[in-house]
This record gives structure tokens, sequence and C-alpha cells, in this order.
């Protein structure tokens, strides 16, 4: 009862309250959506603290074992430091809390952003080979592509047309019809949670 | 000089109409005036009890305005100021209410098709239960799932199983919690270990639940570790780093990547790939989709991801509903198709939606 | 010769990175002057405000944040500076609280640079919550949603704005964004007002305006890196003629030279990988 | 030249370089890096959290403004602590079922709305009267493409027979459109590649005079 009935109930009735909600307009209607956003927030953001305790026991386990020990302390040591500051100074502007932000978190951020440049470079070397019809025409419009969006690519008549045609026809076709298939699928998926069909949440 | 004579007129002379706007939360009304005379300048104002504010400067003789910000509770009523070189007049309209429905008719089409939808689910839902075995073709990422656990085992090396970075409220991330329930039974009954990095909080809890299930339904309850299941961090690239950083130091031999991605997807496949290892992604996210089958040995496109858990389960109640996506994918053809024929012949059919 | 390109076909990863970096670095610190040329969505932009009449009036809405800065910044300077040479007045406003202090930025080098005075040659109307509102509101009348200016002018008081009521007065829209947000001024500014439209979009958000471009929903875009170092080029060639030689800025440009060389080098190593690859394939076949 | 005197300079090109690192391979500065930035962003996520989300939208409407309903969620999200006791662990569902009722029920409307039915009203063809031929054509092949994708992803029958030609077809649609997005997303990627390089020429050594 308690362990799947209640809740099999709760993703039922929250469900299709949820779905009708769309349709009504009354003021009602609209306060039940503001609340549920805030519960949903809410009880989401109270998972936190479940994750805090996974995320400091995989670094406390690794304390003991030699070629993790100096880093996992730093691991837990900066999150400690963070969470001090930013709990003590505040995160307004000019705090600790935010230069930490700006110059610690930020240049991590955004050069493991960056190494994506490396990557597309080598993947490209290493998998666009035209083995088969379907990589070759993966490989050969995105050559294309490559070389339209360079500088080089507006000096040659007819390439910026063939560039706008393939991101405006081809392209728009593909993404769509994926798009379809995808809402559908994910529909489904949530009409199956709603009517207790999809249960692996419940361990099966 | 002035005279300000001072003229009231009633509602009935039509100048001012009030009319309730349908389909809202009541808080809009539409005003309609219509000024008789010429005039040199007029004032609109709404009256609420004895509050009365001034909403428009008509410039033009008739207009209409649509007054928002009203509360379905209370009564207004519309005055408009009109001087005209010597004189001033008022008009006033009746007392309106604004209504706040219960349910909107403009949206009643989708309601339809959300019905429809739910139906057809459930047709097939019945369907099976009769206990017809449903055909699905095949779908080679799929099949592929359980040939990397195994090479996983066979190497001794550990699995990595990302499910994706988003929140549960992405249905990526739950189609790939499905799949982790899959893989995990099948890893433990080749007792390889599993480990699963997770970026967000709520998905993490549900994940650990998962793995704990799986070994207990295949009676190996023992071989749960409380760390394998673990939270990385919430940044999205911090995530990436420290996944990056596992792949390399504990060589895992195969990788999974699916649910819901964005940047990071290739930072993670592209690390994998020079590990050596064999990996397996899938995700609804369009753009990414073209770094994972660049880089990963197999890749499920967009709803394949979803209809993972109806292959690799079986189970005929998944398979059905996949049956009820496929039946409503035709009515979707047919229906871009006769209204694309009747567009060719100039007939514009939107059936309230398009 | 076949082993040497069989060679080049199996290069390590290091090696590529290594190469990659050189090529990426190298433009930044020595100019290629490469040029650029402009593709045909910047230049319909250009083309569009280059030949507006003295006094029109552009509003240029600054809907980003830092985040986007390195592509979009450019862009908007380069469209400020360009306004501000040809007598043109951009109206700069945001739909994001932080794109005001970015279009305040924007302004004041054409202050400093080009002697541009605030209020007459520009003005700069600053941030105001709640898009369809503020788009729909400027419609009707600019002043209802922003009496005055970022600093808390009256608009009537601004000699800039004389003559300025609603959107029948100003020539172009510019929406800066690394999002939605231009379409959202071509839903409700151009569908209703039938005011014209032009865009200026990150490179990951312009996959999608395509087919909007085609359709001629808007007038000209600006996408990436690319379009604004189009833009930059063409600005500076103008600040030049003009006699403000200092006022030239190639932050853009020096950023697209770069990233033209990377994505030459990675076709490069698509030919030599695949070369490479059929090379082996035959011997393997032989 | 103009190297920066600024420490926190100093420390963002640091940590730079050493995630850079990681491409010629894993190495001590990388992983010092790494774990610094984990820390820091959990950190980070947790003040983040308590400030954004239990705070206002749990914490403050109980105990501050005595809204009473609010125990509801309050209680849903004790229950994820439930874990601690084996015997009650199965309370940890109940907040799952509410995220998961909630979540579907409000996504269900909004994705027919915003993504099936204006993905459908882009497909079809529009009418051709006063429309250039070009376009026409365009328009005719998005329909094409987005039928053959669709029909790709159709479970129900093998590719063979009438569906081989359709599919090959979708799947021809589907590569073009991969390889463009690919192609087209190098460039924002070395937009950022670019950025960092301005950072550390620029903002750390001050040696792009350029750089205002």
């Amino acid at each position: 009862m308690l362990q799947r009935k209640i809740p099999l109930a709760m993703v039922f009735v929250f469900g299709v309250i949820s779905t009708l909600q769309y349709f009504v307009p009354h003021p009602l209607s609209q306060q039940y959506y503001d609340t549920m956003l805030k519960w949903m927030i809410g009880v989401g953001s109270m998972a936190i603290f479940l994750a805090l305790v996974s995320f400091l026991r995989h670094h406390y386990v690794r304390l003991r074992k030699k070629e993790h020990a100096p880093y996992s302390a730093v691991a837990i040591l900066s999150f400690l430091f963070m969470t001090l500051v930013g709990f003590i100074g505040g995160m307004g502007p000019g705090s600790v809390f935010q230069k930490m932000f700006y110059y610690v978190q930020a240049p991590l951020q955004a050069t493991m952003f960056s190494l994506l440049s490396y990557y597309m470079a080598s993947a490209s070397y290493r998998a666009f080979r035209a083995k088969s019809f379907e990589a070759t025409l993966l490989l050969i419009t995105a050559f294309i592509v490559m070389f339209s969006v360079t500088t080089f690519g507006n000096y040659v008549p007819g390439v910026p047309k063939a560039l706008e045609w393939i991101m405006a026809v081809p392209n728009m076709a593909s993404k769509r019809g994926i798009a379809i298939g995808v809402s559908l699928g994910s529909i489904a998926t949530s009409l199956k949670i709603i009517l207790g069909v999809e249960r692996n949440w419940l361990g099966g | 000089m002035v005279l300000n004579l001072i003229v009231f007129m009633l509602a009935a002379s039509g100048v001012l109409k009030v009319t309730d706007i349908p389909n809202d939360d009541g808080s809009r009304l539409k005003v309609e005036y219509l000024i008789p005379e010429s005039f040199d300048s007029a004032f609109l104002y709404r009256v609420s009890g004895d509050k009365s504010v001034l909403i428009k400067r008509p410039t033009n003789k008739e207009g209409v305005i649509v007054d928002m910000g009203l509360s379905y509770k209370k009564e207004y009523r519309y005055r408009l100021v009109v001087y005209a070189d010597t004189m001033k007049k008022e008009y006033e309209s009746a007392l309106v209410k604004p209504r706040a429905s219960w349910f909107d008719t403009s949206q009643f089409p989708l309601f339809i098709v959300v019905i429809l939808y739910t139906g057809l689910l459930l047709f097939y839902l019945q369907h099976a239960r009769s206990g017809k075995s449903l055909y699905l073709r095949p779908i080679a990422g799929l099949q592929a799932v359980d040939e990397a656990v195994g090479r996983a085992t066979e190497m001794g090396r550990p699995i990595l199983y990302v499910p994706g970075l988003s929140s549960i409220s992405d249905v990526a991330t739950i189609a790939a919690l499905n799949i982790l329930s899959h893989v995990t039974k099948k890893a433990g009954e080749y007792e390889t270990k599993i480990l699963v990095p997770v970026r967000d909080p709520v998905v993490y809890t549900i994940a650990r639940e998962i793995v704990k299930e799986a070994y207990y339904s295949i009676g190996r309850p023992d071989l749960y570790n409380e760390n394998d299941v673990f939270f990385a961090t919430d940044s999205q690239f911090g995530y990436a780093a420290h996944v990056s950083g596992t792949m390399v130091r504990e060589k895992t031999a195969t990788n999974f990547f699916l649910g819901m991605f964005w940047a990071e997807s290739l930072i993670l496949s592209e690390t994998g790939a020079s590990t050596g290892a064999i990996q397996i992604a899938g995700t609804d996210a369009v753009t990414q989709l073209p770094f994972f089958i660049v880089t990963c040995d197999y890749t499920l496109m967009g709803e394949e991801l979803y209809a993972a858990s109806a292959y690799l389960s079986k189970e005929p109640m998944l398979t059905a509903t996949l049956k009820g996506q496929d039946a409503m994918k035709i009515i979707i053809l047919v229906v871009i198709g006769a209204l694309s024929i009747l567009n060719l012949f100039g007939v514009h059919v939107t059936l309230g939606l398009f | 010769m076949r082993d040497f390109l069989i060679k080049l076909a199996s290069l390590n990863r290091t090696t590529i990175y290594l190469i990659i970096t050189i090529g990426v670095l190298l433009p930044l610190v020595v100019p290629l002057n490469l040029g650029q040329k402009m593709s045909p969505p910047t230049e319909r932009l250009y083309t569009f405000i280059d030949t507006l009449p003295k006094g029109s009036h552009i509003l240029l809405s600054a809907d980003y944040d830092p985040s986007t800065l390195p592509e979009l910044q450019p862009m908007l300077e380069a469209i400020v500076k360009h306004a501000v040479l040809r007598g043109v007045i951009p109206i700069v406003m945001s739909l994001y609280p932080q794109g005001t202090g970015l279009g305040i930025q924007a302004c004041e080098k054409a202050r400093l640079e080009l002697g541009a005075r605030p209020d007459t040659d520009y003005v700069i109307l600053g941030y105001k919550p709640g898009f369809s509102a503020v788009i729909l509101g400027i419609g009707e009348d600019i002043r209802k949603i922003f009496p005055t200016n970022y600093s808390g002018i009256p608009l009537d008081s601004i000699p800039a704005m004389r003559g300025v009521k609603n959107y029948n007065d100003i020539a172009l829209v510019v929406s800066f964004s690394g999002g939605s947000t231009p379409f959202a001024w071509v839903t409700y500014a151009n569908t209703k007002y039938g005011q014209k439209i032009a865009s200026g979009i990150t490179a990951v958000s312009a996959a999608d305006f395509y087919p909007y471009l085609q359709t001629g929903q808007f007038i000209g875009a600006l996408m990436g890196m690319k379009g604004a170092a189009e833009y930059e080029y063409q600005v500076n060639k103008l600040l030049e003629k003009e006699g403000f030689k200092k006022a030239k800025s190639v932050f853009a440009v020096r950023g697209m030279e770069a990233n033209s060389i990377a994505h030459f080098l990675i076709m490069l190593f698509i030919v030599v990988g695949n070369i490479g690859y059929f090379l082996t394939k035959k011997r393997r076949e032989a | 030249m103009h190297i920066s005197h600024d420490p926190w300079i100093w420390i963002a090109a640091i940590l730079t370089l050493a995630i850079f690192s990681f491409l010629y391979k894993d190495n001590p500065f990388f992983k010092m890096a790494e774990h610094i930035f984990v820390g820091v962003a959990t950190g980070y996520g947790f003040v983040y959290t308590w400030n954004n989300g239990i705070y206002p939208n749990l914490l403050r409407p109980l105990f501050v403004d005595h809204q009473i309903l609010f125990v509801i969620p309050f209680i849903l999200g004790l229950m994820y602590l439930s874990v601690v006791v084996p015997k009650f662990a199965y309370f940890i569902r109940w907040p799952f079922a509410f995220l998961l009722g909630v979540g579907s029920g409000l996504s269900i409307p909004l994705a027919f709305r915003a993504s099936l039915v204006e993905q459908i009203k882009y497909t079809i063809l529009p009418n051709p009267h006063g429309m250039s031929m070009g376009l026409f054509i365009n328009a005719l092949l998005i329909l094409i493409g987005v039928v053959t994708v669709v029909l790709y992803f159709y479970f129900s029958t093998p590719h063979e027979g009438v569906m081989k030609p359709v599919t090959k077809v979708g799947i021809v649609f589907l590569m073009v459109g991969f390889g463009a997005s690919f192609g087209y997303t190098i460039m924002a990627r070395f937009s950022l590649l670019v950025g960092r390089f301005e950072f550390l020429l620029g903002n750390w050594l001050g040696v792009l005079p350029w750089l205002r």
C-alpha cells in the first residue's frame, strides 16, 4: 500500500490534473500551476542533501587510496570552502563567493567547453571516413558547410546560397522529422507514467 | 469662455460597448467606443467601486481597446468624457463583470488530439493484454547492448553508464533510467562493475534505487556498492571533466551515454574513443546526435531511445505503446498529406490547430 | 609518397591538437588581413542601414547577457558606429536586464571614438521586463513603455526622440540574441505592425534561422562570429574613409581569421585521413 | 607586454592551462584542476539550491509566510531522507511520484502544442498561388524529407519492400542534416577557443594590443 499503491495513485492524480490544467484559463488553474511549480522546485531541491552525502562519501572513500587521496582531499576542501563563503559572506557582488565563481569556476567551465574545438578536429580526422553511403553523405555535407562558413566561402559564387539551402531545406526537414517522432515518444512516455504502465522508478 | 455644459448619457446610446473576452482568466474586457460628434479631446476611464482610472485618450472617433489586468471578482463600468470647444459630455457604460472560463474552447481541437492519442495507447494496451505478440523491427544499437556488457566482462574492466545530464522532467532521462535497470541486471549476471556518475540530484536518487533494485531482482544484492552510483557535481562541464578523468583512469571498457545531452556530448564520447572503449549512445537532442554518430559505435537516434525499454524488456505492455505511437504517426502523415493536397487547390483547412 | 600519405593519415591526437593550437594562435598574434567579403544576409542588413536617409531611427535591442558577448558585442558596436557615421540615430534598448550595460558599453565607444553625442546622435533606453508586452507596447506608443531613457530623462526632452512615437517612425529593429528573442520580434512587431526586423545571432542558434531568412521574415542577419567579422570589416573600411582610423576594431575580424584557419585545417585533416584510408584499403585488397 | 598583476587573473590562467594539459594526457595538474572544479561547482550548486530552491520555495512559504499547504512539499522533500532507515526506505518513492506526476502532466499539452503541432504546421504544403517556383520546390522537399524521416522511425514494419526506398530517402535527409549540424557547429566551438586564447594572451600576458 504505502510502497506501491499510494505512489501510483499520486502519479495518476497529479498527472491528470496537471494535464487538464492547460485547458482551464480560470485563475484557480493558474494558481495551481504556480503552486505546483514552486512545490516541484522545492521537492526537487531537497534531493541535494542525498546528493551531497554521495559526493562526500565518494571522495572520502578515496582518501584511503594513495593515488586519489590528495585530489579527493582538494575536492572536499574546495566544496567546504565554497559552501562556507557562500553561507557566511553571501552571494552578492564583490563577495568571495562571486570572485570564486568568476575566476575559478567560470574559467574552468569555459576552458572545458573550449576543448570541444580540439575534439571536433580529432573526431573529424579519425572518424570521417567514406566507409559507406551514409558516412559519405554525412562527410560531404559537413565538408561543404565547413567551407561555406569560412571567410573564403563567400568568394566562391553560389556557395553562400548553397549553405542557405542546405540549412533551410534538408537540414530543417530532418530535424522536423526527428522532432515529430520524439514528441510522440515523449508524450507516450509521460502517458505511460501517469497510467502506471511504466513503473521502473518504483523498482520494476 | 467655456460654458462647461455637462451632459450625461447612458449605455443605451451605443457610444460605449463593453463585452467580456471569452476563454480567458477573467482579466480582460473589450471596450468599443464610437464618439458621435467631433471633439477636441477625450478621456476614457475605468470605474470600479469609487476608483476611477484613465486608460486611454482617444484621438479617433472610433476604436477598440482591450482592458487588461482586471479581476473576475469585480464589476466594472467605463466612462468616456469628451470635450468639444464649449461642451463637456460624459458617456457611461453598463456595469460589466469579466468572466473567468473553466474551459478554453479555442483549445478544444488540441484537447481532442490528447484524448485521441491517449485512446490509441489504451487500445493497444488492451490488445496486449489479450496476449498476442506484436512485431517490432530490429534496432542495431539495442542488439549491441548485451554484447557490449559482455565485452567489458571479457576484458575484466568496468562499465560506465551516463544517464544524461538533464533532470527527471526530461523524458530522455526516464528512458535512460529504464535502460540502466536492464544493463545493471546484465552486468550483475556477469559480475561486472558498473559506474554511474550522475549530475542531477533527483536523478541521482532515482538511479541509486534502480541499480539497487536491479541487483536485488537477480538475487545479487551483495553486488550493490554505494559508491558506484554517485553524484559527480551539478556543473555541466565540471561533470564532463570528472567523467572524462574517470574514463581515462578507470579504463572503462564499455561506455553508455544515454539520455539528454548538451555540448558536453562530444567531450565525453571523444575521450571515450581515445581510450578505445566500445560506446553506445542515445539521445533525443537533435543537435548532439551528429557527434555521437561520428564518435560512437552505436547510436540510438531520437525516439529509438524511448523505444529501448520496450525492446529490451520485451514487456508486451511497453511494446503495445510503441504500436500506439506508430499508429499516431500514420494519422499525422495522413493529415499532413490531406491538408497539403487541399492547399494545392486553394482550400485552407486548419482543423483549429495549424 | 604513398607511405608518406599513409603516415600522414595516422597522426596521433597530440600532433593534431598542436597543429590546431598553432593555427588558432597565429592569426591572433600576426594579422593575416584576409579581408571579409559579406555573405548575403550581412550584406542585406548593411545596405539597408547604409541607404537610410539621415535622421532616420533604428531600434537596437541588446537581448543577451555576457555569456554570448564575444559573438554579439562586436555586432552591436559595429552597427552603432555605422549608424552614427551615416547620421542614423540608434535607439538602444534591451529585453534582458544585463543587456542595458552592454548597450551602454557599445554607445560609449561611439561617443569616445566618433564624438557621438548622447541623446542627440544616439539614445539609450535600457531594460524593460516582459517580452511580448514590451514589443507590442512600442507599436502603440514607445513612451508608454519607456517614459524616460535609462538615466531618467523624459523622452519628450530628448532631441533625438522628437517625432518618434511607434514603429511607424522606426526604420528597422535589430534584435541581438543568443536564443529565440528575434522570433518574438517577428511574431509581435512584424506580423502585427509590419515592422522590418533583422537579427544578430550566435552561431549555435543560427542553424534554426535559415528558413526564416529564405521566407524573408528577417530582412538580414548577422550570424555568429562570421557575421560579426563581416560587418566589423565593412564598418572599418567606412571609418577609414571618414578619417576615424583610430576607431577601427578588429575583435571579430581576428577571431574569424583564426576560425577560418581552423576550419581549413579540419578540412585538410578529413582529406588526408580519407586518402590514407583508401590507400591502406587498396593495399589490403592487393 | 603588460602582464597582469591581479592574483585572480593568475589563478584563472593557471587553471585554464591545467585543463588544456589534458589534451596531451591525464596528469596531476589536470587532476587537481578537475577536483577543484568539482568541489567548487558542487559548493556553488549547494548554496544556489539553498538560496533559490529550498528557502524561497519551501522554508519561507512555510515558516515565514505560514502558508500551511507547503507542509506537503516539505514532508515530501524530507521523505528523501527515509533511505537512512532501510525499513522505511520505500518512502523515497513518494517524492518521485509527485515529481513524475506533475512533470509528466504539465509536459503533455505543451509537447503537443509546441513540438508536434508547430512542426506539422510548417510541414504542410502552402498554397502555391503567388509563390516562386523555387520556394515551392523547397516546401515540397521539406515535406518529402519529414515524411520519410518519420517513416524511418516506424517500428512496426521491417525496412523491406516498399519501406526500403522510403527509409533510404529518410536516411539521406538524416545524414545531410547531421553533416550540416556538425559542420556548422565548428564555428561556434572555435569562437570559444579563440576566447580562451584571448584571455591568456590578452588579459593575462597582455601581448594583444588590439584587444581593448
